[in-house]
């Protein structure tokens, strides 16, 4: 038996140990002069940057039956597939259109309504509550908007599954490496007891291409890009179409957009 | 007596626990009077053939040793190297942790740092680095260690004559170093060079030669036991029988000798006799063995041999079939850890059997001697007496474990059983003060003498707090207890803080609420105190 | 003066430093190849020679120190563990003393108020002691994953266990923390109590302090100024295959931890440290409390001389005679 | 009845003994530092064959600089490392590391195994050559 350290911690509920922050033994040496050399430490030039990334959603495109985005989210972020429903990791997801908008659905909807179910992601809210409670700051929100999870940091502790109110995040409840099926060697998996969810494709953000899923929608349905740039393509989407953000009363500040 | 002034109890509690500026190696001892007892009268030691009788006090200058006192100190600390693992191991383990140092009563009760077990210790310990290591010979105080001096001798002598040997340290510490074994050997070794207290060999003596401590002779011990039965008579209407060195007799009995000398042990003896009579036992007193109590612990191993021999020598002598001893501390030390291994094995005596309830004392098998209130609670569990526990309603009861038969036997719950069946107003003390943590009356190990008084007030005061908060909490007047020493020295420690309070043995409840066949009605206790009245 | 002897520790331990800084300096690397093997004998030999010395003293009586209820009639129930009346009762007492300090956990502070003394619970000298002990050998095991290829199980698990917070690169061993807690716990207890600056000796505080300034290089070493693990582990395994080599470079650090390791381990044997073995020999702590039910040989049990029934009786034959009681003689 | 305690004494010596002497008899499978292999395709085909920074830094402080590595990427977003004599690379275990020491059973895993040190960079991070096998 390997001890594990989020086993532990689960058991002992001693977030509190986890405040100490781990970079306490890196030498003030060994951040100043190596790691942070002169002159450097900005994005490589081909690296796609953004004041507010967010992503619209058309729906008058998204088909039924199609999980394109899904199936190319899941294969490169190494999303484990456990068959089983009590234990599911989703970074993408659908669900009915009345539990991705309760509060929308008024009672004469039609069948298209009814039948339509949405993909949902994380909504990489402006004022997040998964980050507010995070007792270690695995999971933090970056200044492009993104909601970031750093997963060294994670300690299992499923706080922020517990304050997202969109049900985002999913944790690891068993070692996800044999559950998943073609492992993409570019990103790492996960390790049991730690929560994951959508993180925008930083990794390819920072690569200069657009996230999987946006790349993977056949119909065009995804737009992903800058919401703060006044000539961005999502911004004049937004201008021009009429949109829903999932629970936006609760003041979350969600930025993945609906269009109808 | 003594002419040492006793301070007042509000003035003895302005205690100071700050240790002194000097290191303790450069503080040399004070013999303040009230807190060290006399030397031994030169008549004792030559009656035990003691080395270095002489006429001298503590409070010389000159203590009159022999001329190669420090040759004869270090062979015997040698000899005792080699002969106590105890003594080795305890002279090398210590690591000066201090927890015991709060536990003693006498630390408690002076402040005196000596009076913390390890700095007692140590006081013999750091002679012991001197001579027996290497480290010590080579490096001196370096390694705590220092030479033997008079001053250092002297200073044995007022450490380890203010320690009762009560091993209330050795319940803390985390290795068991037990002080009453350094104490012990600490005061084996003084006597080697005569220096030794009166009020512990006196007694030695007397016992040895008239078989109890008070020098009684056999006619005297015969009044006694007699006078007790008429007492009985005057308060039951019952005359119970004294059998004395009756041969033939199916149990010795062994009970120290105060109980049948000195109030209130008396009404404890009194209610022995009463229950033997009820039961119909066929025991004896012996005036060979007079003496349970024995004076030997509080000198060296050797003596509590020489003493202790009488008991199994009287019960071979009487044939007997085994021995129950009384209500005792030390005397029970004696029995429980020494007797058998000293003068067993007593394969002339038969396993104990109750003759009443059959029960066999399968825990006393081999030295065969049971302790009386192990016999009472099973008289008492089986349904053998018939008691009136009322007749003890103006007894508000807290017990006192007495050190000995608490850390040296763990016999808790006997006395315990014994006191909830003859009395129904009994309140325990503060935990931290009772069974294994009892606290000592301050007065053992032969310094409950009038000398030394106000070492025994300090050194019984947390006992007698203890008993203060009962006292205050539900109107306690009464002290248990199951040892003679204390039935002696509580007396004097409650009449000093928490006066009102009265001292009786286990024993005494019994006869007070023992019903007795054709006895008459009872309208007092044993003491002729009206029954009833508060 | 009482902090003379705080102050000759520190003096101690300093100029312990010297040999170690005079090595790294002077290259005297060649001492490595032998000098291990001198501190282990003195390790080893000092122990068995303690504890057969020990040994050798026979125990006269039986004297544990009773804690709970003896064990006498059978509808009494005793306490088997603090008043053994069998071996299986001695065995739990030991244990319980050994891997939990039972006894310490007992510890109580005294204090005076209002004229009286109150009993407080003082359970943090357990507290840390206990902390401190079982870290120190925590971090003694995990050492042997220097010794032996391939590492035992028990190193690897216990220095995964140990690190498993996973704060840090290299993983901050928890051991680590709670054995510097523990020993700065047991030092301003002995520098700032009065009653135990008192009783301190030098050694007391030469040990405190000898233990530190080892944790202290050692946790040096893994967190700010990384040795050679692999020259480590060759000069370790050197010793241990009997194939000694002095390594080719080290840093004056791992000197100095090694320096003071090679004093802790020869001196241990030797001082009051020897407690580690002596405790299982005390005489109040594994005896069973049967002294009543089976006899307890003395070895060296001699007559002494007694006073016989025979010479009282002729002392007081008449006066016997006079109080009507029996005599043996008329 | 026995009074010597010999036997137990003897028996707890044992047992110490044994304890203390366990490196001495336990086996022995080398007691040379291993040899790490440089051989893959990678660090074949480079030019100047140089690590991030000299060996002996590497050697001694690699976990520290991956460690800082991973929070300025993950953290601060800061993806490139740039070397004391100034070349750049990204700050990434499985990008720069692994892309040269593809061989980490060979490389990696010899000195971790040989000190017993168990790093968890691949409970998630993954080695290419592992994911094929």
């Amino acid at each position: 038996m390997t001890p594990n350290r989020r086993d532990f911690l689960k058991i002992a509920g001693a977030s509190a140990l986890t405040i100490m922050t781990p970079a306490i033994f890196v030498p003030a040496w060994a951040k100043n002069s190596i790691v942070m050399p002169p002159g450097q430490g900005l994005a490589p030039q081909k690296a796609l940057a953004a004041k507010r990334w967010a992503m619209a959603v058309d729906l008058t495109k998204c088909t039924a039956n199609c999980a394109d985005c899904i199936v190319a989210c899941h294969a490169i972020h190494n999303v484990p597939e456990f068959g089983n429903p009590k234990d599911e990791v989703k970074w993408i997801w659908t669900e009915p259109f009345a539990s991705v908008f309760p509060g929308e659905s008024p009672a004469y909807s039609g069948e298209k309504l009814q039948k339509m179910r949405p993909p949902v992601f994380c909504n990489h809210c402006e004022n997040p509550p998964c980050v507010r409670v995070c007792p270690t700051k695995a999971t933090f929100r970056r200044s492009d908007g993104i909601v970031m999870m750093d997963y060294h940091r994670c300690i299992g502790c499923r706080l922020c599954m517990a304050a997202c109110p969109y049900g985002a995040r999913s944790m690891n409840y068993r070692d996800p490496r044999p559950f998943t099926a073609k492992i993409n060697p570019d990103f790492p998996t996960r390790t049991k007891g730690v929560v994951e969810k959508c993180n925008f494709c930083e990794e390819r953000l920072a690569k200069g291409t657009l996230p999987a899923c946006v790349e993977a929608c056949r119909q065009k349905a995804l737009t992903f890009g800058d919401a703060d740039d006044p000539r961005s393509d999502i911004r004049r989407l937004l201008e021009t179409r009429f949109s829903l953000r999932r629970r936006a009363h609760l003041g979350t500040g969600p930025q993945i957009y609906y269009l109808l | 007596m003594s002419t040492a002034k006793i301070p007042e109890p509000d003035e003895l509690m302005q205690i100071k626990y700050a240790p002194p500026q000097t290191a303790w190696m450069e503080t040399p001892v004070d013999f303040r009077p009230g807190t060290w007892s006399y030397g031994a009268a030169a008549k004792n030691l030559a009656a035990l053939d003691m080395p270095n009788p002489r006429a001298w006090q503590p409070s010389d200058a000159d203590w009159k040793l022999p001329e190669n006192w420090r040759q004869i100190i270090l062979d015997g600390m040698k000899e005792r190297l080699d002969k106590y693992r105890s003594f080795r191991l305890f002279m090398d383990i210590c690591v000066r942790c201090g927890a015991c140092a709060d536990k003693c009563h006498f630390y408690i009760g002076s402040g005196d740092p000596k009076n913390m077990p390890v700095l007692r210790a140590e006081l013999i310990r750091s002679v012991y680095r001197r001579y027996f290591t290497a480290s010590g010979r080579c490096f001196g105080k370096l390694a705590g260690a220092r030479d033997l001096t008079v001053d250092v001798l002297k200073e044995w002598f007022y450490y380890f004559y203010q320690c009762t040997e009560c091993r209330r340290c050795s319940v803390f510490c985390p290795y068991g170093i037990d002080q009453a074994e350094i104490t012990m050997i600490g005061r084996e070794l003084l006597n080697l060079v005569g220096c030794n207290i009166n009020w512990a060999l006196e007694p030695a003596a007397n016992c040895f030669r008239t078989g109890n401590h008070l020098g009684i002779q056999p006619g005297g011990i015969k009044d006694m036991l007699e006078f007790l039965a008429d007492d009985i008579e005057d308060r039951t209407g019952v005359r119970v029988e004294v059998p004395i060195n009756k041969k033939g007799a199916d149990i010795l009995f062994v009970t120290p000798s105060a109980d049948y000398f000195a109030d209130p042990g008396t009404y404890t003896c009194m209610g022995y006799m009463m229950l033997f009579h009820e039961i119909g036992l066929n025991y004896t007193f012996s005036t060979y063995a007079s003496e349970g109590g024995n004076f030997g612990l509080f000198t060296s191993h050797e003596m509590i041999k020489r003493l202790n021999a009488k008991i199994y020598a009287e019960a071979k002598r009487l044939g007997v079939k085994w021995i129950l001893g009384g209500e005792c501390g030390h005397m029970w030390r004696v029995i429980h850890q020494y007797m058998d291994t000293m003068n067993g094995p007593a394969d002339f005596l038969e396993e104990p059997v109750s003759p009443i309830t059959g029960t066999r004392f399968e825990n006393a098998k081999s030295t065969k001697m049971v302790h009386i209130t192990e016999f009472t609670a099973d008289l008492i569990k089986n349904g053998k007496l018939k008691l009136d526990p009322s007749r003890n309603d103006h007894v508000r009861l807290t017990f006192h474990d007495s050190c000995n038969p608490a850390r040296a036997m763990g016999l808790f719950e006997e006395p315990r059983y014994i006191i909830q069946k003859t009395c129904d107003h009994f309140y325990e003390m503060a935990e931290d003060t009772i069974r294994e943590k009892t606290f000592c009356c301050g007065a053992g190990a032969g310094l409950g003498n009038d000398e030394n008084l106000e070492m025994r007030m300090r050194g019984g005061m947390p006992r007698a707090m203890a008993v203060r908060e009962v006292v205050k909490k539900h109107g306690v007047n009464r002290l248990g207890c199951i040892c003679a020493i204390d039935r002696a020295t509580l007396t004097t420690l409650m009449d000093y803080w928490v006066p009102g309070v009265s001292v009786m043995g286990v024993h005494e409840l019994v006869g007070n609420a023992l019903v007795m066949k054709s006895e008459k009605e009872r309208s007092t206790d044993l003491r002729g105190e009206k029954i009833g009245g508060s | 003066m009482p902090m003379r002897n705080l102050g000759l520790a520190f003096v101690a331990v300093l100029l312990l430093a010297l040999p170690a800084a005079a090595a790294a300096a002077a290259d005297m690397t060649a001492l490595l190849v032998v000098l291990p093997y001198g501190v282990f004998v003195l390790f080893l030999g000092g122990f068995v020679y303690r504890v057969v010395r020990w040994a050798k003293a026979p125990v006269p009586f039986r004297i544990p120190t009773t804690c709970g209820q003896e064990k006498s009639l059978p509808w009494i129930h005793n306490n088997p563990v603090e008043n053994p009346a069998g071996p299986l009762g001695a065995i739990g007492r030991m244990a319980g003393e050994v891997f939990l300090f039972r006894s310490l956990f007992r510890n109580s502070q005294t204090e005076i108020v209002d004229g009286r003394p109150v009993y407080g619970s003082a359970k943090w000298l357990w507290f840390f002691g206990l902390m401190f002990h079982v870290s120190l050998l925590i971090a003694a095991l995990r050492h042997l994953r220097f010794f032996t290829e391939p590492v035992v199980p028990l190193a690897t698990g216990l220095s995964a266990l140990d690190g498993f917070l996973e704060i840090g690169v290299p993983a901050l061993y928890i051991s680590d923390v709670t054995l510097l807690a523990g020993l700065v716990f047991l030092f301003l207890r002995r520098v700032v109590l009065p009653q135990v600056r008192y009783i301190s000796l030098f050694s007391d505080y030469f040990a405190l302090l000898l233990i530190a300034t080892i944790a202290a290089t050692g946790l040096l070493m893994r967190h700010f100024f990384p040795v050679d693990l692999n020259a480590v582990k060759t000069l370790a395994m050197g010793w241990v295959s009997f194939a000694p080599s002095a390594p080719a470079d080290a840093s004056i650090l791992f000197y100095l931890h090694l320096c003071f390791v090679f004093v802790l381990i020869a001196w241990l044997p030797w001082s009051k440290l020897s407690h580690m073995a002596g405790i299982f020999l005390s005489p109040t702590r594994n005896q069973i409390n049967n002294s009543r039910s089976r006899r307890h040989v003395n070895p060296w049990n001699a007559p002494v001389k007694v006073h016989t029934y025979a010479e009282y009786e002729d002392e007081f034959r008449d006066k016997m005679k006079a109080a009507g009681l029996p005599v043996e003689k008329e | 009845m026995k009074n010597n305690k010999w036997g137990l004494i003897l028996l707890g010596l044992a047992i110490f003994v044994i304890g203390v002497t366990f490196p001495f008899w336990y086996g022995k499978e080398k007691t040379a530092p291993p040899a790490l292999s440089l051989e893959t395709p990678e660090i074949a085909g480079s030019a100047d064959k140089k690590c991030v920074e000299d060996k002996a830094f590497m050697r001694a402080n690699h976990m520290k600089l991956l460690n800082a590595w991973r929070d300025e990427a993950v953290r601060e977003g800061k993806r490139i490392y740039t070397a004391k004599d100034g070349r750049t690379f990204e700050k990434s275990l499985t990008g720069s590391c692994i892309r040269c020491h593809s061989n980490k059973e060979q490389f990696c895993d010899r000195c971790h195994n040989y000190v017993g040190a168990k790093p968890s960079c691949f409970d998630c991070h993954i080695v290419p050559a592992e994911v094929k096998k």
